[in-house]
């Protein structure tokens, strides 16, 4: 009887040997996907376009000038400028860095947040899990935009000056976004708990850093990108809603969000709209992109779903 | 099932408490109360005044107090428009409510029906425009949608109101009325309706995607049925099942959604007047109707899941 | 062997489009199913037996798609029929049972409505009567108080009772041929020979012909007549029940025969079929098998062999039973 | 004399089903109800069950990956539901256990390579340095090529990733294997060569196993000494031989004539079983299998027969044996 060694299946040894890490297969899928690359390309202007795009710009930003206020777009002022003469465009491009910040700064904070409440939770389960749980319920039930008005409200009563106002809205946004995370996180874990290869962990004995780091964090990590994407998306719309209504970046410091303010005035609304449609457009094309992109990542990252 | 009803019951009990708690907490961080900002009084007096209405007390007591005089149904007095926020609410809510109601009846026939048709018709035409609406429609922010609404058809075409819920000075009566009413509500309607039914298209879209592979609709197909009796009997019922959850969802979700509409569109609505209390500093108001979401939120979410639990056989008998 | 055949497939291809490329999912697959006949379909995971079944009834899958072939059944081609005439067929004269008990049933309706369907959509009974027919057939299988289970959900029932119950949904309108995918591999081994029972029972009071779709040897062994061996969505032997288990010709269906241990042979180890099934997506123009096979040849790798008659109704693909192939 | 390596003594593993605080019934489903038996060195132990006989909860319970409801386990003599955190991983090098779904059993964001290896590197067996070379040894004896240890795990086929979890398992030397239903989910084919490949390791490592199995086939090809449970009880234990030549347990009996025969000229009379497999929280009073047993009487309803040697190792519960 031939033994197994000899039965080894001859097969053709493949020219490739090495599989390429599943972060490259992911990108390689992403990449055939036209609408999520064009986002993302779309994503990597806008961020060139907020953070380098000024230093091109021949305008100062906070420069008034009201012999030039109120022009329509031109060949040198290709947004127009405002009431107070200044560029629209430079304005758009350093608004950008703000609300681009904030989302990005916001997403972070909820993830690390929600992350980490998320993981003890279903990690330890018991009184823990129980406790924060309940916090995340309570918070999840005041709807979020009523929940940030009372927290803007709370701002402007503490007078906080408007130049801090920024991080204390990536605060408050961050209040707001963590609890459906850690919820995620939470079932996740759970469900990894119950997967054969979390209970081989245990057979093999390896330690528990092993377990937390090497086998757990990394199986979350394709979902918890998707979602902080999607939550990018979310924070920028809840910052330039919260802006608009005055109660988030307030002036002179420039947002998407109050740039729109403008529209709140009659005549700025019915005759000037290069005012408010520029940045009401660039919110939404950014949101938009975040969103394919998100859904991209999300097809590529999980190739069950593949067509 | 009863006890699963139960649980449920008193786990909702223990959301309410924490979530009125908060909402107080909250509220307790305003500085700038009446008394505070009256610089006339004299400290004895501020102190005596404070005393008076409780004020001096530690915090978790006068949230008993507080809550005593909500479930008398006291929850405070607008500064603002000199009436109690019980009857100022129950004078907008209808208003707010009017519209959420036709929107979520919108949102859902319209979701559901291009969510089931772009299911069974995966990677058609008809699919991809579905998919890019359902993206731009998540993608646009409320204010700049409506804006730009306005200005076409209320400023540019001159075919809609741009705001109110009647025209000016109009005195109609009857079925004038509300066709005119009708007429100032298309737009708020649209808007909201365009807003929420993105994601909803999208649950039924990705819910029916999944029924669709499953073993029974074969089995359905295998014994002849004609294929609407398939679509619509057999995976239709257990696709909308788990979206069931998201109407109870979706009501309290429209109302906080419409905040931004209704200040836009000049709409006399609970959201209006939120948001309007916000910048008088009529902090009473704002804390009555963020209580009032929280609770609609959370008995909407209580009973999303039992009528789930009763709807869905695998749980009902459990 | 019958002289009419009920069933008759004909140069059957079934194709799915994946990522990977282009799966042959069933290549060229022909044979027929005589009156009052069993038939099994055997076969390893991935070998195109479910695949064949889906495409007779034209149940596969999305992205797969019937290229080529006829599916004569009492002498119509279901391929050209249209979707009413399919649905007309399908549940009446051809019923059909899965391999999974547990999900093949809708988890939303009760046993009795599902049941009633076929009833009323092709026998145009009324409600009431084919709540009675359903009643009668669930006691007909062996399950007692019929009057209770009709109300019952499938998730109150086991996998047994399921499975008892999709063969009453399968039977409800006096098929002339069932198609059984699998039917007893989700379930115990002495739940197994219950549901066998039931199908040798069926056939012999209701005259139908059986397709029974397996992995399992020993499953034939006990129900077919007729056995088609599958590899690679190709069929590389068919023959007479007794002629498969005598004279097995094929290397292939041997290895499969040796490679199964049987109660009380007590060997020192299992013959084993080295390597792994091709994947579909990319084969050769090798026969399909030559990668695994003992008795490889030049020429198997060249081409791959026709399926040619040996002996009566007993046909192989395979260079070895052909004369002029001289290695 | 043989050594005993691994005893059981009953054992018993109950899942509370009570749904919280509110529940006024407190059901349990008693997965396994009290088992006995040992494994002496060098042994194949078959523990063979239809769904629902407990024989996955017994394999799970004796590797301590979760609690016990009662009864005892010990492991070369030490009790290892008392061991601490540091002896238990000590056992973890010794026992070893390999699962029924290859495909879920097998992380899939790690390449292969480094799943096998890992537990060595941090049981001491291998430092960072030697592990790579210790690896590809330890795949080319389960039929694995070098190159394989570089991709992931859903790259291969069930059977070749069956053939790494026996590697990552056979990695840290162990003495003791469960294999929970490891052929299960496999083709005949390729079950072949897997069984092929646990005889051997078995000849060359002197292991012992605990085979998990409803194939009675594949328990008789492998095993030595066999059990046959039924609702969380084991009702006939013996060798190989007696097992299979003189079946005393009527559920013995009829699981062994419900086994399809391969060969068409066998012709043979079949005990049918009535009714289904009863739920294990309501079992049946006395005999569990009195419901669906073609001799039972009104003495199995009222007695639970006794688990008795009834001569020759041959242990069975039957009052009419």
């Amino acid at each position: 009887m031939e033994t197994v060694k000899q039965l080894i299946y001859k097969e053709k040894k493949p020219v490739k040997v090495k599989s390429p890490s599943l972060w490259k297969q992911t990108y390689r899928r992403l990449k055939k996907n036209k609408l999520a690359m064009i986002s993302l390309f779309f994503l990597i202007f806008m961020f060139l376009l907020s953070f380098v795009g000024p230093y091109f710009s021949p305008y100062i930003l906070d420069r008034t000038d009201i012999a030039y206020a109120n022009r329509p777009p031109s060949a040198s002022h290709w947004l127009g400028t405002d009431n107070y003469g200044r560029d629209v465009l430079t304005r758009l491009m350093m608004a950008g860095q703000i609300s681009l910040t904030i989302g990005l700064a916001s997403m972070f904070l909820s993830i690390v947040i929600g992350a980490f409440l998320g993981a003890v939770s279903g990690f330890y389960r018991g009184v823990v899990d129980l406790v924060i749980m309940r916090l995340a319920d309570i918070l999840m039930s005041i709807p979020g935009l009523p929940l940030l008005l009372i927290m803007g409200a709370i701002l402007s009563e503490w007078k906080v000056p408007s130049e801090y106002r920024l991080y204390i809205i990536m605060i408050m946004l961050s209040v707001v976004g963590w609890p459906a995370l850690a919820r995620l996180v939470r079932g996740q874990i759970l469900s990894l708990r119950e997967q054969p290869f979390m209970q081989a962990t245990e057979v093999l004995g390896l330690s528990d850093r092993r377990k937390i780091f090497h086998h757990l964090i990394p199986n979350t990590l394709p979902l918890l990108l998707v979602v902080a994407t999607l939550n990018v998306a979310g924070s920028i719309l809840s910052e330039s809603a919260l802006s608009f209504l005055g109660l988030g970046v307030v002036p002179p410091t420039p947002s998407w969000g109050n740039m729109m303010d403008a529209a709140n005035n009659y005549m700025d609304f019915r005759k000037r709209p290069w005012l408010w449609i520029p940045p009401g457009l660039t919110i939404f094309l950014t949101v938009v992109s975040i969103n394919l992109l998100g859904d991209g990542l999300r097809d590529a990252l999980d190739p069950k779903m593949k067509r | 099932m009863k006890q699963y009803v139960l649980q449920r019951f008193i786990q909702m009990i223990i959301i309410l408490f924490g979530t009125s708690f908060i909402i107080f907490f909250l509220f307790a961080m305003l500085p700038g109360d009446y008394i505070d900002s009256n610089l006339s009084l004299t400290p004895e007096r501020a102190q005596e005044l404070k005393a008076l209405y409780g004020l001096d007390q530690p915090m978790l007591q006068r949230y008993f107090t507080w809550l005593g005089n909500v479930f008398q149904g006291n929850l405070g007095y607008s500064l603002k428009h000199q009436e109690s926020v019980t009857s100022l609410l129950n004078k907008y809510v209808w208003n707010s409510f009017i519209v959420a109601l036709l929107a979520l009846f919108l949102t859902w026939t319209i979701a559901l029906l291009t969510g089931v048709l772009s299911a069974i018709k995966q990677y058609s035409l008809l699919d991809g425009i579905v998919t890019f609406f359902v993206f731009a429609a998540m993608s646009f922010p409320s204010f700049f949608i409506s804006l730009l609404f306005i200005k076409w058809f209320g400023v540019d075409l001159k075919i809609l109101p741009v705001g109110g819920m009647i025209d000016t000075g109009s005195n109609s009566t009857g079925f004038a009325y509300i066709l005119e009413v009708g007429k100032h509500m298309i737009l708020p309607v649209t808007i909201l309706t365009l807003l929420s039914i993105g994601s909803l298209t999208r649950y039924f879209r990705t819910g029916m995607l999944e029924v669709i592979r499953q073993d029974y609709i074969r089995t359905a197909r295998a014994k002849g049925l004609k294929e609407s009796v398939v679509i619509f009997k057999h995976a239709l019922k257990n696709a909308i099942l788990p979206v069931i959850t998201l109407l109870a969802f979706e009501l309290p979700g429209l109302f906080s959604g419409a905040i931004i509409m209704e200040q836009i569109f000049n709409w006399p609505g609970v959201g209006r007047i939120q948001l309007e209390s916000v910048s008088f500093r009529d902090y009473p108001v704002l804390m009555a109707f963020t209580l009032f979401l929280s609770c609609l939120t959370i008995i909407g979410n209580f009973l999303a899941d039992v009528t789930y639990a009763a709807v869905d056989p695998r749980i009902r008998l459990k | 062997m019958l002289s009419e055949a009920l069933l008759e497939v004909k140069n059957l291809e079934t194709n799915f489009y994946t990522e990977e490329g282009v799966v042959k999912a069933v290549n060229n697959v022909s044979f027929s199913i005589g009156e009052q006949e069993t038939v099994c379909i055997v076969g390893e995971s991935g070998c195109g037996k479910s695949i064949t079944s889906l495409s007779i009834m034209q149940l596969i899958p999305e992205s797969g798609k019937i290229e080529n072939g006829e599916v004569n059944f009492a002498g119509r081609n279901l391929l050209e029929m249209s979707k009413k005439e399919i649905n007309r067929l399908r549940g009446n004269d051809i019923g059909m049972i899965f391999q999974e008990p547990m999900t093949s049933l809708n988890p939303v309706y009760t046993i009795g409505q599902q049941m009633i369907e076929p009833l009323q959509e092709h026998l145009l009974l009324s409600r009431k009567d084919a709540y009675k027919k359903a009643q009668e057939l669930i006691t007909l299988l062996g399950i007692p108080n019929s009057e209770k289970i009709i109300n019952m959900y499938p998730h109150e029932l086991s996998g047994g009772m399921l499975q008892r119950i999709m063969i009453g949904i399968a039977i409800s309108c006096n098929p002339r041929l069932i198609i059984a995918d699998e039917p007893t591999t989700a379930l115990d081994v002495t739940i197994q020979a219950q549901i066998l029972d039931i199908l040798r029972d069926i056939k012999k009071e209701l005259n139908t012909s059986i397709l029974l779709i397996t992995h399992d040897l020993g499953v034939v062994a006990e129900m077919a007549d007729y056995v088609i061996v599958m590899y690679a969505g190709k069929i590389v032997e068919r023959g007479p029940v007794m002629e498969m288990y005598t004279n097995p010709q094929h290397p292939y269906t041997k290895g499969l025969l040796k490679a199964k241990p049987l109660i009380g042979e007590r060997k020192e180890s299992l013959f084993t079929i080295a390597g792994q099934v091709p994947n579909l997506a990319e084969l050769s123009d090798s026969c399909y098998f030559a990668d695994r096979c003992e008795h490889r040849m030049d020429i198997c790798l060249k081409k791959h062999p026709e399926l040619k008659e040996t002996s009566a109704n007993h046909s192989v693909s395979c260079y070895l039973y052909e004369g002029e192939a001289v290695r | 004399m043989s050594e005993t390596l691994l005893e059981v003594k009953n054992l018993k593993k109950y899942y509370s089903s009570s749904k919280g605080i509110f529940s006024k019934k407190n059901e349990s489903v008693k997965a396994v109800d009290g088992v006995s038996f040992t494994i002496e060195k060098g042994d194949v132990f078959g523990l063979v069950g239809e769904s629902g006989s407990g024989k996955s909860t017994i394999g799970k319970t004796i590797l301590r990956l979760h609690d016990k409801t009662e009864g005892e386990v010990r492991f070369k003599g030490e009790d290892v539901f008392s061991l601490i955190k540091k002896d238990l991983r000590r056992l973890r090098v010794q026992t070893q256990l390999v699962f029924q779904d290859p495909f879920s059993s097998l992380n899939p964001r790690i390449r292969v390579g480094d799943a096998i290896g890992e537990a060595m590197v941090q049981h001491g067996l291998a430092t960072n340095k030697d592990v790579r070379e210790k690896v590809l040894q330890v795949m080319e004896t389960c039929g694995l090529s070098p190159y394989h240890a570089d991709r992931y795990p859903h790259e291969f086929s069930g059977g070749q990733r069956q053939r790494i979890v026996i590697a990552r398992a056979m990695a840290l030397n162990p003495e003791f294997l469960v294999m929970d239903e490891p052929v299960a989910a496999l083709d005949v084919s390729i079950q072949a060569q897997i069984i092929n490949l646990f005889s051997e390791l078995r000849k060359k490592n002197g292991l012992s196993y605990l085979f998990i199995s409803h194939d009675l086939s594949v328990v008789e090809h492998l095993c030595t000494k066999i059990a046959i449970m039924y609702l969380g009880n084991i009702v006939e234990m013996a060798t190989k031989e007696e097992l299979f030549d003189n079946p005393l347990h009527p559920y013995t009996k009829a699981l062994l004539s419900a086994v399809p025969i391969p060969d068409p000229r066998v012709k043979r009379e079949r005990i049918i079983l009535k009714g289904d497999i009863p739920s294990p929280v309501n079992p049946p009073s006395g005999c569990k299998f009195r419901t669906r047993c073609p001799i039972a009487t009104e003495l199995c309803a009222e007695k639970v027969p006794e688990f008795r040697d009834v001569g020759n190792e041959h242990f069975t519960a039957c009052h009419y044996v």
